[in-house]
């Protein structure tokens, strides 16, 4: 089984992360095992509810939730890199954390790193 | 050990692409996407394509040279996204400049 | 579309408008659309605004792109609006299309094509500048 | 009397954020009179209230407080640029804002660029 | 009509430098601020120190230069930011390059 | 602090590790303090973990900087943190240190200097990449 983590740091309002949507999605067609995508600087703006994107433009955030329901695609934001951009993570219900996202650590990442056979960053 | 560089930036704006080619080894492959689609045309790309010898591949992803208006030289090998994920199992890593 | 620049504009008076230099190629960042939104404020403001393109900015300029084959909204489609709010002086840097191997083929018209002194100067007549 | 408008375009987090306050501190402190700062861009983040930056890193956030309070200095983020990054600027009471800030639109920064004999931006 | 040019990036990692000095006019000043002390060491520098004849004036910002340990040549001045804001109003206008 | 690089070590099977390539200088984005975060939760799970400084990346590694001057905390004091970490795999590219006119003189030991040729190879031996 090929085995495939993902690390995006660019922001959802960047026309860069369509690439790495276009590569995940691509490898989950093509029966990769994504194990996780790790949401690092930047790109940990994903997991932020109120983030309101003209309805004109990609909807980069909508993309990923749609791939973490039909593919139970695990998509992590890290704790850190969220709350320097806004992001409250410290309440019990995270309620501005888009609930597509789990809030990790970077601990998380060195899992995804040591269990998957190729690491891209986006 | 051969690894798969994936270009997105321009090396008339930035260095990266520079950086790269300073590793780049004979089994590696290079993926110009988003704006190292522009590279095609970069003075770098010509001592590059000089060095392609059979091992060492160039791809462009078509769309994002085609939404660019880049004409695609037939010195590179034209690809889609898909053809990005098998590159990444035919290489033992992957690096991305960005 | 021309590349000369006459010198009675040379004269003109400092035009105590807005110059925006745009540096960034169009797709990969919101730059451009950033700069654009700058550019259409000034205009419907009736303040006089001048757009300026250099370095990777010009690939802005060039004709027969599609941003739509990448998911992305075309915000270049919109500069065909510059003629309604009388944003009229588009320069370009003509030592940045050369570098890029980029011909003189623009997606809209009254594109000014600059030596980089003719492009200094032109920035010089300006009150205010902003780069995107 | 020597009037400057400055534009901010990098995020709180970002080192460079510190030469723009350094720059408009010592343009108070001098005397200039400073008819606003306009946060564009990345720049709009300084206005979210829940970005939390560790204790020991700079608190740019809370020194454009203090010049707002000391000198009355007006800070104007743009609207857009804050709903593209998570700040949720349209209930009426905006408890997302912080309150040294005000929400405002483009025509703020065509306002400042009129009036000003100088811009500036970082 | 002189133009203030700020300079906050590294010509080793970007164009911008090279940018900010094609449309350089004899009459205009360079602060070199935050990134930008690196350019002290570029090729870029020397043409330009060449150019300076006593009404282009270059300056760094002292605290960034000492910052990333950078030794100030005698060929530029050593600035404070409240001479940044000086500068500002000696000049007619202010172009960032960031 | 060594340019050499023993065939030995060439010899050696791929480490199975992590390699974080340092391409932006210290002090005016996060990419630096972000990419040490990174390193340091490697080291803390005892997963190998080596550090690559190339491009403007090498101002990390030069010694009597000081972040303080410009309001900064210094993170790159905690690069003294490495060995504690057990990562001792630091390398620097020649040729970037060359094209910036810097010495050979960092804040930390045991910086080994590589030709570009030598810093693909070590490069190569790494399982993972990750690039800030």
């Amino acid at each position: 089984m090929k085995t495939l983590a993902v690390v995006v740091t660019t922001p959802p309002y960047s026309h860069l992360t369509i690439s790495a949507l276009t590569y995940v999605e691509a490898a989950l067609v093509a029966g990769i095992n994504v194990i996780g995508v790790f949401f690092y600087q930047d790109g940990a703006m994903h997991a932020n509810k109120d983030i309101s994107i003209a309805s004109d433009e990609y909807q980069a955030i909508e993309h990923w939730q749609r791939l973490n329901k039909e593919y139970q695609l695990p998509l992590h934001i890290c704790i850190t890199a969220a709350e320097k951009r806004g992001i409250a993570c410290d309440s019990i219900d995270n309620d501005q954390v888009n609930e597509a996202f789990t809030v990790s650590g970077l601990g998380e990442l060195v899992e995804l790193t040591t269990k998957a056979a190729r690491l891209v960053q986006f | 050990m051969s690894t798969l560089h994936l270009v997105r930036q321009s090396a008339f704006a930035t260095n990266d692409f520079a950086q790269c080619l300073s590793v780049l080894d004979h089994q590696d492959s290079i993926v110009l996407m988003d704006d190292g689609c522009y590279n095609l045309k970069h003075s770098l790309m010509d001592s590059l394509i000089k060095r392609v010898d059979g091992t060492l591949s160039i791809n462009v992803i078509t769309r994002h040279a085609q939404a660019r208006a880049i004409e695609i030289s037939a010195a590179v090998q034209h690809i889609e996204m898909s053809d990005v994920v098998e590159l990444t199992f035919n290489h033992t890593k992957v690096i991305t400049w960005q | 579309m021309t590349s000369s620049y006459t010198q009675e504009k040379n004269d003109l008076p400092p035009s105590n408008g807005l110059a925006i230099i745009n540096s960034k190629a169009p797709f990969s960042s919101n730059h451009g659309k950033d700069a654009l939104d700058v550019a259409l404020i000034f205009g419907s403001f009736e303040q006089k605004v001048s757009l300026f393109f250099q370095g990777d900015g010009v690939y802005q300029l060039i004709a027969d792109q599609d941003a739509r084959l990448v998911s992305i909204k075309d915000y270049l489609k919109t500069f065909s609006a510059f003629e309604f709010y009388d944003i009229e002086d588009i320069y370009v840097c003509q030592q940045s299309l050369v570098n890029r191997q980029l011909e003189e083929k623009f997606h809209i018209g009254d594109v000014q094509v600059l030596s980089s002194i003719e492009f200094g100067l032109a920035l010089n007549r300006h009150q205010h500048v902003l780069r995107f």
